[in-house]
């Protein structure tokens, strides 16, 4: 195929340069600088696309991200990607895409059927039916509605590509790089602070790159391409191209999505991230965003060959590319005369620009006239013809209100329709950041009134449509946002002249009429052309009661679509504030979100994608003698704890049944090094204990240990943990492996904020830690191997106390304590000694067939014994007492952290949930943890719960099953027989105490 | 994302801090002397200002201090930034806030 | 009013549908009203829907400071499910299940109640056993639940990754079929329309600004456009609760937090049920028309704001990618945020206040949109008879006083 | 001297980072600097008892700047709050440290606690470590900002550390727990992949 549309001269393509592609597995060339939309428009392809709802045909309307129709799908497998915009689309070599949400072809598509029944589907059609018989919605039209979902595919492999994130910091950035956006830069750029300039164009220049304008006496993109260069230069400016500014935060944090390698094609740089997201803190900000031409409202005006002005001269000017051989303009201002001027210059037939103001006299209507453009005053477009292309408009006087047709139609042949309905400046930034809004009735759009960070807006951003006036602003607010950083004097550099041309003012005109009243007939006109909403359905919305510009939008769906209404919510709401007889400030806009452009959800999760990297694995420095023995490992929290470790063949069951004997048996070995640890000390350090424990630590003997639970405010358990006095003032406090952190921050909190006086340092040594916890009743003869200079015998080392001795050659500290009421000992060296010490005792302990078992083993073993799992026995609304553990809260030492709960009437019940055992009449039966507990075997629904299993296991020790649970009035009922309910499944268990094992503590001492 | 400055650190993201509910809410001396109804209002009764809220947040990845912080629940403005132990007097948040509603009853005392 | 069907669409059709009428009227606010309910959000919609229906009381007003229905009613992920673990709290929300189920037909307005199954994933073994316990307590409860594992999973929905090396390997999950979605816009209009029918008034743009109180009995409010005397006010005004209840010198154990939400450009259906994550704080559906539509993580501090942080996105888009690796070639279209009421419990307050007359409906935080009926229907009754009703008495303030809390932190989890 | 029973938890890392290390000019490398003594302190700087004790010992006096430190010889006291210091040096220094620093500031309202183990350090350096730690770190790393003499405690993506400007080259120093040390190392060694093929 050749380019039947390209231009012979001028632009910024290279035309030298062919590039290959296919759209609709049909083979086209374009050229380099082409983007997909450029290309296929050179080619004479106008039909790009369906539409949402209704799957009427669309073409390209736009140039840039605020393209609603031409939205494709980009090539085929893992790289594919769907709904990207084939105006933002680059060229390369090969490049393959084909539209979207159409079946089977754009061309013939069966869904478009949709169309006929379209006097149904108007504005918010489906709550009013669908709803009878319920049944039909679930099985009959949801799905139905469902089948019609969506745009385009997802691939369903794995992102074969990768992203990333950077976090800067600049005194100035600039978004948008026209004329207002370079000058910015320029100016903050030469006092020497960081600034940064970012465009989601792949070159600088903005509008400029897209007209005839002139700079200095010079077309003006030669001045873009020295400022460039100047901006290039500088070490202190960053400058990002195909960088979308997407989000402007709380605290000046703006956010930039950069591709920054999709336009050498899919996989084309694979050591490079795809693409970036860019964390900017900016002291000062400068908007420079331009603004977005509006589509006029006229009847069918989303034939494909309809076009916005300013992109048809884009497509002429920039890409060499006519939108087709004789086009009309359509406009109520006089910024498309020169579009008919460029266009005809590039060689298009412009036969006539219909203009709905009824006095057309600027400088640049008489310059068109001059070239023999036809000038027709107070019409409009009121019809066009053709299908899947415009034929020709029909063009009638119109009344100044909108109301109606006056004149006899017109027909004019042509095949592309340019249409301007003026300016809405690019404001979604500065409403983002909370800036407020004007409506300016002059210029006919929302300009941006009052700030609410440190930002400025410049240029056609603010409302300033001339070209000086954004070279002027941009040059001020750049030297003056650098200032108010400590760069420069604030005074802007002298900025270049643009030949400017007066342009005379626009005239409001939302809905062009047409020979029947709007809706009423089968001309539509449409607002959002994605979406299908036409100005009737605003209307009908208005009509309904949809008063509110939101209610509005959401019943309609007008901005909802992937452009977010940058074409379609100016108008729209214009549109319900004329039939609301209200002004259209008074209506206002819909709120302004990120994102600017759609960001793909891979780069937002950046290298994060890769989950491992999204969040930290913890590991303990044995971590790698575990997986090399086999050890199965469980979650908890972020640190992967060894769980069990299997033998060849056996199942969880038979290793912890293994685990258990050999702890109960000989000796086994627990890698505990994930428990928190805190240092205390200071001379209030006991006193502070006994404020944030239940129990009392003032007496505590230097070299001894206790156990204690903190309470949270309302009274419930919420950590646990062994703490050690090392010295009068000195304590070593253990917490649970997730609560390590919580605890520390949550101590703190007291000691700085409640009791400042107190005398007491907090650090944490989790990690300065490796603990190992070696336990049956052989620990014993491995410790005294293991370190022979120490002395653990019962007398000098007893139960709850702890030594420091060197152990297997290190320096350690040993703690006697049990968390398997075996006889156990805890020992503590340097992180770095954790492994060693693991293998010695893998080594001396082979002759005891020293066991090394997991977490599985470990919760089966203080089971046996009654001991509580914080998290497991309790779910944050336990006491002590619930737990059966009155011992430990001290009746007399007076206040401590969550005491005053104890008394309220809920929490002081004699009845409420306690812990006891739970056995099985059948002894092989094993529970299901989480299984709920009622008193009688029969109940009605619902049934009256007393309780839940917390904890269930298999005891090899025992050689019948054990279970805890919590339950209603349950120390009361010691012995009587309740039920377990597990999915059906209906168990009689009997209430027992939960210690099962050695009740006399006789195995603790070995 | 919030930027805070840490009285003891400078200028963090909020990625850094915990946040710690609101500030200036004194633990009772006595809690056995208050009624059920004194006691929840320490513990679970809160102000929760719509405007500038006072509140605490500690440096968990820093410095480890607790602090307080006047912001502006609103604009998310930063009034001010003070030290545990201490309570300014603060200016008004310079951007837009909702008009607070006209009290017609008393407003209860903070804390217990 | 004319009723909805395909009928009168087609009828409508004819005349190029010029004469629907209003869905509800912009009343001026008269001088005294029965009730007075503060918010028209789904819940205050519904209460005065309700109060009409139930209890013959028409005489109402519903005061709302902006736009019908613009509140978290408006940014919510839409999931409803009544699969909670308090006894108080399923029969609850299994209550309002039921008057989901009827609901477009009730209202003759198609909320689009799709019953497309809810699963909360386990990935951890504390997630398993919390999942097994509550499923069992709803089983016992007469809610439907069930227990997936991770093969069971993949089958429901089959883009989920569930291989055992993922950072968050899926051990299992719970699966409510009869939970879902709705179309929230749709749940308040259809409540506004069918309230105003009966003659409620839906008052916009009228700001609660103050209360009118006498010895401890509330006599009305003072409001933006005037005062309207009351001879009962009913607090529906979820993130802004505590600066109203403020008004009438009333403290409560509630918090405001940012949340936010998004969704992607719309595709081709790939994920036709909820799936929600706790711990990796991920919830998602696929709308009707074909975004991904995601819930966020909470902000941690106060806030009013209506915007949120854009770290909380990416962690959580993050996780997403590890549970769905299909996902990362889409793009966010729109993100926003809400401002959602929290309770130290999690658990909602409906009932009394210690002023006369004067009630509250609050502390719904992330999860309040699937009560949006039976919190409508139990707060009518409380009301009504100045007195709460059986499903609802759990949920008084006393109960921080009392201490009996309902805490579903576990089966509320981050949001939903 | 270095015992023979120590291991690094990241010993396995080596040669991956050996491997994810670019050489030259526009290079950036990856190093652990393990077992290093460390030691931290707890104390007024109001009290000049304190002040003369610490100096006594390590000839130092505590930095009261926020996020600096100071050198000298082999030791490096780091600022990490009003009112704790990090004391870092040689390998095997921290006994010695310890003892003379209990003894100097005997009868104080003090800690001195071993942390010798709580941490280990790894070094990035090179052209592109600057980018590097962009791509991980939220605080402003252009060197305006940050310079050698100073010493944040901060977060590199979810791993928190102590984060030391060592040199102009520039090298970055960071102090982080052994538990996240092999997940910080995969992190930078990714967030280097790209320096490794463009060189
Ligand atoms: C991002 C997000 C996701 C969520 N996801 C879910 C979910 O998936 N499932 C779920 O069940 N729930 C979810 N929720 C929670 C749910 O949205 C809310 O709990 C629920 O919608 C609350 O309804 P409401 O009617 O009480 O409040 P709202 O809809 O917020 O209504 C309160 C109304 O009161 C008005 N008001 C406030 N102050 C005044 C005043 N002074 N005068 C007059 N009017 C006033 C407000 O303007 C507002 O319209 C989510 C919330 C958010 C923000
Ligand atoms: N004749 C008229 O009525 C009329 C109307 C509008 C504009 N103009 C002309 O347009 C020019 C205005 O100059 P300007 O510098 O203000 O605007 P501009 O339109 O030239 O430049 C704005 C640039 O910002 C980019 N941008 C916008 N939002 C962005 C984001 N979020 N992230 C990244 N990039 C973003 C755009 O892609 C564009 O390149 C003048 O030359 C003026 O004459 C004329
Ligand atoms: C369930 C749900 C689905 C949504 N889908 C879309 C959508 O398809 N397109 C869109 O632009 N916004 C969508 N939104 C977001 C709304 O546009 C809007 O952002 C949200 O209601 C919050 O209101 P606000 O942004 O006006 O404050 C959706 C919101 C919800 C709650
Ligand atoms: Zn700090």
């Amino acid at each position: 195929m050749t380019e039947q549309f390209r231009t012979t001269q001028g632009s910024r393509v290279d035309r030298s340069k062919a590039i290959n592609f296919t759209f609709n597995g049909k083979n086209y060339k374009g050229v380099e600088g082409d983007t997909l939309a450029s290309a296929l428009i050179a080619n004479g392809v106008h039909l790009v696309g369906r539409s949402f709802k209704t799957h009427r045909p669309r073409g390209i309307l736009t140039c840039g991200s605020e393209e609603p129709n031409a939205i494709i799908q980009l090539e085929t497998g893992p790289r594919s990607e769907p709904n990207l915009r084939a105006t933002q689309v680059e060229l390369y070599e090969g490049l393959s895409a084909k539209s979207v949400n159409c079946w089977p072809s754009v061309n013939f598509d069966i869904a478009a059927v949709n169309a006929i029944a379209g006097r149904i589907f108007v504005a918010g059609f489906y709550y009013k039916t669908f709803m009878k018989p319920s049944s039909l919605w679930m099985t009959v039209w949801e799905p139905a509605i469902r089948r019609m979902a969506g745009l385009g595919v997802l691939p369903r492999e794995k992102d074969p590509d990768t992203y990333d994130h950077m976090n800067e910091f600049c005194e100035v950035m600039v978004v948008g790089s026209g004329p207002a956006g370079l000058s910015a830069a320029l100016a903050a750029g030469r006092t020497g602070a960081r600034v940064v300039l970012c465009d989601e164009h792949p070159e600088f220049g903005g509008t400029l790159l897209n007209t005839k304008e002139i700079i200095d006496g010079k077309p003006a993109q030669e001045w873009v391409k020295t400022a460039v260069a100047e901006l290039e230069a500088m070490d202190n400016v960053r400058l990002l191209k195909r960088a979308n500014a997407f989000g402007y935060y709380d605290h000046n944090y703006i956010t930039v999505h950069e591709r920054r390698t999709d336009h050498f094609g899919p996989g084309a740089k694979p050591e490079l991230t795809r693409q970036r997201i860019w964390h900017f803190r900016s002291k000062q900000v400068v908007l420079a965003t331009g603004s977005h031409e509006r589509p006029l409202v006229f009847a069918d005006n989303d034939r494909p060959g309809t076009m916005l002005a300013a992109a048809g001269q884009t497509y002429a000017n920039r890409y060499g590319a006519l939108p087709g051989r004789r086009g009309v303009v359509f406009t109520n201002n006089d910024s498309a005369y020169s579009v008919a001027i460029d266009l005809v210059d590039a060689g298009m037939d412009i036969p006539t620009v219909v203009d709905l103001r009824e006095v057309v006299d600027g400088d640049l209507p008489n310059t068109a006239r001059k070239k023999g453009i036809e000038v027709i005053t107070g019409s409009g477009i009121v019809a066009t013809l053709g299908r899947k292309r415009v034929k020709g408009v029909e063009i009638a006087t119109v009344s100044s209100d909108g109301s109606q047709v006056t004149g006899t139609k017109r027909k004019i042949d042509c095949d592309t329709i340019l249409s301007s309905g003026g300016w809405s400046p690019a404001v979604h930034l500065f409403s983002q950041s909370i800036g407020k809004l004007r409506y300016d009735e002059e210029k006919v759009c929302f300009v941006p009134n009052v700030s609410s960070q440190n930002e400025r807006t410049v240029g056609a951003c603010k409302g300033s449509f001339d070209l000086q006036s954004a070279l002027d602003e941009g040059a001020a607010a750049g030297a003056a946002a650098a200032k108010d950083t400590g760069f420069g004097k604030g005074k802007a550099p002298a900025s270049p002249k643009a030949l400017v041309v007066e342009e005379k003012p626009i005239k409001a005109y939302w809905v062009v009429p047409t020979d029947h009243p709007v809706g009423q007939g089968k001309r539509k006109h449409f607002v959002d052309f994605q979406h299908d909403v036409t100005a009737a359905d605003i209307m009908l919305a208005a009509r309904e009661g949809m008063h509110s510009v939101e209610h509005m939008k959401r019943y309609t769906t007008t901005g909802m679509a992937t452009d977010q209404g940058k074409l379609s919510n100016v108008n729209g709401l214009a549109i319900l504030s004329s039939q609301l007889e209200k002004a259209i400030p008074k209506v206002g806009t819909t709120t302004f979100r990120p994102p600017y452009t759609p960001v793909n959800f891979g780069a937002l999760a950046g290298r994060g994608i890769n989950g491992d990297l999204a969040d930290p694995v913890r590991r303990t420095p044995m971590y790698s003698w575990h997986l090399e023995n086999g050890a199965t490992f469980e979650p908890v929290g972020q640190w992967q704890r060894a769980w069990y470790y299997p033998k060849a063949g056996e199942d969880m069951h038979a290793a912890v049944t293994r685990e258990t004997a050999a702890l109960r048996d000989g000796v086994g070995i627990l890698d505990a090094s994930t428990l928190g640890k805190i240092d205390i000390q200071g001379k209030d350090a006991a006193k502070f204990l006994n404020l944030i424990y239940t129990n009392a630590w003032l007496k505590l003997p230097v070299g001894m240990c206790r156990y204690g639970f903190m309470l949270k405010e309302d009274g419930m358990v919420f950590d646990d943990g062994v703490t050690s006095r090392l010295g009068e003032n000195h304590f070593h406090m253990t917490t649970t492996t997730g609560g390590a952190a919580g605890v520390l921050d949550w101590l703190e909190e007291y000691l700085q904020t409640e009791w400042p006086d107190l005398e007491v340092y907090c650090t944490s040594v989790t990690e300065e830690w490796s603990t190992l916890s070696i336990g049956g009743p052989k620990a014993r003869q491995l410790l005294e191997e293991l370190a022979p200079d120490m002395d653990f015998s019962n007398e000098n080392f007893p139960f709850m106390a702890w030594r420091d001795g060197v152990v297997a050659g290190v320096d350690a500290r040993v703690f006697r304590i049990s968390f398997t009421g075996d006889l156990s000992y805890e020992i503590n060296v340097r992180n770095w000694h954790g492994l060693h010490l693991w293998k010695k005792c893998m080594e001396l302990g082979e002759k005891y067939d020293i066991t090394p078992y997991g977490t599985e083993t470990m919760h089966v073993l203080r089971a046996e014994k009654g001991f509580v799992i914080v998290g497991q026995e309790t779910d944050g609304t336990q006491t002590p007492q619930d737990l059966g553990m009155d011992w430990i809260v001290a009746k007399k030492k007076g206040d401590f952290v969550g005491r005053r709960s104890f008394i309220r009437e809920d929490t002081a019940r004699a009845d409420r949930k306690q812990l006891v055992g739970l056995m099985t009449d059948n002894p092989k039966e094993v529970l299901t943890e989480g299984a709920q507990l009622t008193y009688e075997r029969v109940n009605p629904t619902p049934a009256p719960m007393v309780g839940h299993v917390t904890s269930s296991y298999w005891s090899p020790n025992l050689d019948h099953s054990i279970a805890m649970a919590l339950v209603k009035d349950g120390h009361n009922r010691m012995g009587q027989w309740i039920y377990a309910h597990d999915r059906g499944k209906v168990t009689k268990v009997k209430i027992v105490s939960p210690v099962f094992y050695d009740p006399k503590g006789e195995r603790r001492d070995g | 994302m919030l930027y805070i400055k840490c009285p003891f650190c400078g200028d963090r993201d909020e990625t850094e801090y915990h946040y710690g509910g609101e500030a200036h809410i004194a633990r009772p001396e006595n809690p056995d002397e208050l009624t059920d109804a004194e006691w929840a209002e320490y513990v679970f009764m809160r102000t929760n200002t719509k405007g500038v809220h006072r509140e605490r947040w500690v440096h968990s990845d820093g410095c480890r201090r607790w602090f307080n912080v006047a912001r502006n629940t609103v604009t998310n403005e930063i009034v001010s930034v003070y030290k545990t132990g201490e309570k300014p007097d603060l200016p008004e948040a310079s951007t837009s806030k909702p008009a607070p509603a006209k009290k017609t009853s008393a407003k209860k005392k903070e804390g217990a | 009013m004319s009723r909805f069907s395909i009928f009168s669409l087609a009828r409508n059709a004819m005349s190029w549908h010029q004469n629907w009428p209003r869905q509800w009227r912009s009343p001026n606010p008269k001088p005294e009203y029965d009730v007075v309910i503060i918010g028209a959000g789904g819940h205050g919609l519904a209460t005065a829907y309700y109060l009409a229906k139930e209890h013959g009381i028409t005489n109402v007003a519903v005061i709302e400071k902006g736009w019908l229905g613009g509140g978290n009613t408006g940014r919510n992920t839409t999931i409803v499910r009544s699969n909670y673990l308090w006894d108080e709290s399923g029969l609850f929300y299994e209550n309002a299940m039921k008057l989901w189920e009827n609901l477009s037909i009730e209202l003759n307005y198609n909320v689009m109640f799709s019953q497309r199954g809810v699963m909360n994933l386990a990935h951890n073994l504390g997630d398993v056993r919390e999942s097994v316990r509550r499923v069992n307590a709803n089983n016992l409860n007469g809610i439907d639940a069930e227990w997936l594992n991770a093969e069971q999973v993949k089958e429901f929905c089959p883009i989920i990754n569930i291989s055992k090396d993922s950072r968050y390997p899926v051990m299992g999950a719970t699966l409510q079929r009869r939970g879902g979605t709705a179309r929230h816009d749709a749940v308040a209009w259809g409540y506004a329309r069918g309230a105003d029918e009966m003659g409620v008034d839906v008052i916009q743009n009228c700001e609660v600004q103050g209360m009118m109180i006498e010895n401890g009995v509330v006599k009305g409010v003072r409001t933006s456009l005037g005062d309207i005397k009351a001879k009962k006010v009913a607090m529906a005004c979820a993130g802004h609760t505590s600066v109203v209840a403020d008004m009438a010198g009333i403290r409560l154990p509630i918090e405001s937090h940012p949340l936010q939400a998004l969704v992607s450009e719309p595709m081709k259906p790939v994920l036709d049920c909820v799936v929600m994550s706790n711990a990796v704080h991920v919830y998602v559906s696929q709308s009707d028309k074909g975004e991904l539509v995601m819930g966020a993580g909470i902000d941690s501090y106060v806030g009013y704001s209506q915007r949120g942080s854009l770290h909380v996105i990416e962690d959580q888009l993050a996780s997403a990618m590890e549970l769905f690796p299909l996902f990362s070639r889409t793009r966010m279209m729109r993100s926003w945020g809400g401002i959602v009421d929290t309770c130290p419990d999690a658990s909602p307050v409906i009932g009394k206040t210690p002023v006369k007359n004067l009630y509250v409906n609050a502390g719904w935080g992330t999860g309040g949109f699937k009560a949006t009926p039976g919190a409508g229907w139990c707060y009518a009754h409380t009301i009504a008879k100045d007195e709460p009703h059986d499903l609802n008495a759990a949920f008084s303030i006393d109960r921080f006083i009392s201490g009996a809390l309902v805490d579903e932190h576990g089966a509320a989890g981050v949001a939903h | 001297m270095v015992d023979n029973f120590r291991n690094s938890i990241i010993a396995d890392k080596a040669q991956a980072m050996i491997n994810g290390s670019v050489s030259g000019e526009n290079g950036v490398t990856l190093t652990e600097v393990p077992f290093l003594a460390q030691v931290n302190i707890r104390g007024n700087a109001d009290d000049k008892k304190f002040v003369a004790g610490v100096k006594k010992v390590t000839g130092l006096k505590v930095p009261t700047d926020p996020n600096t430190y100071v050198t000298k010889g082999d030791l490096t006291v780091f600022w990490l709050g009003p009112n704790e210091w990090q004391l870092v040096g040689a390998v095997d220094a921290q006994a010695d440290l310890i003892a003379k620093l209990r003894e100097a500031l005997d009868g104080l309202h003090v800690a001195i606690i071993d942390v010798s183990g709580n941490r280990t350090a790894l070094d990035l350096s090179g052209a592109q470590a600057r980018n590097v730690m962009k791509k991980s770190c939220r605080l402003d790393m252009d060197p305006q900002s940050f310079s050698v003499g100073q010493a944040v405690q901060t977060r590199v993506e979810k791993a928190p550390v102590l984060l030391q400007m060592l040199n102009d080259q520039p090298t970055y120093r960071m102090f982080v727990r052994p538990s996240f040390a092999e997940y910080l190392v995969d992190w930078l060694l990714d967030a280097m992949g790209e320096y490794h093929h463009s060189s």
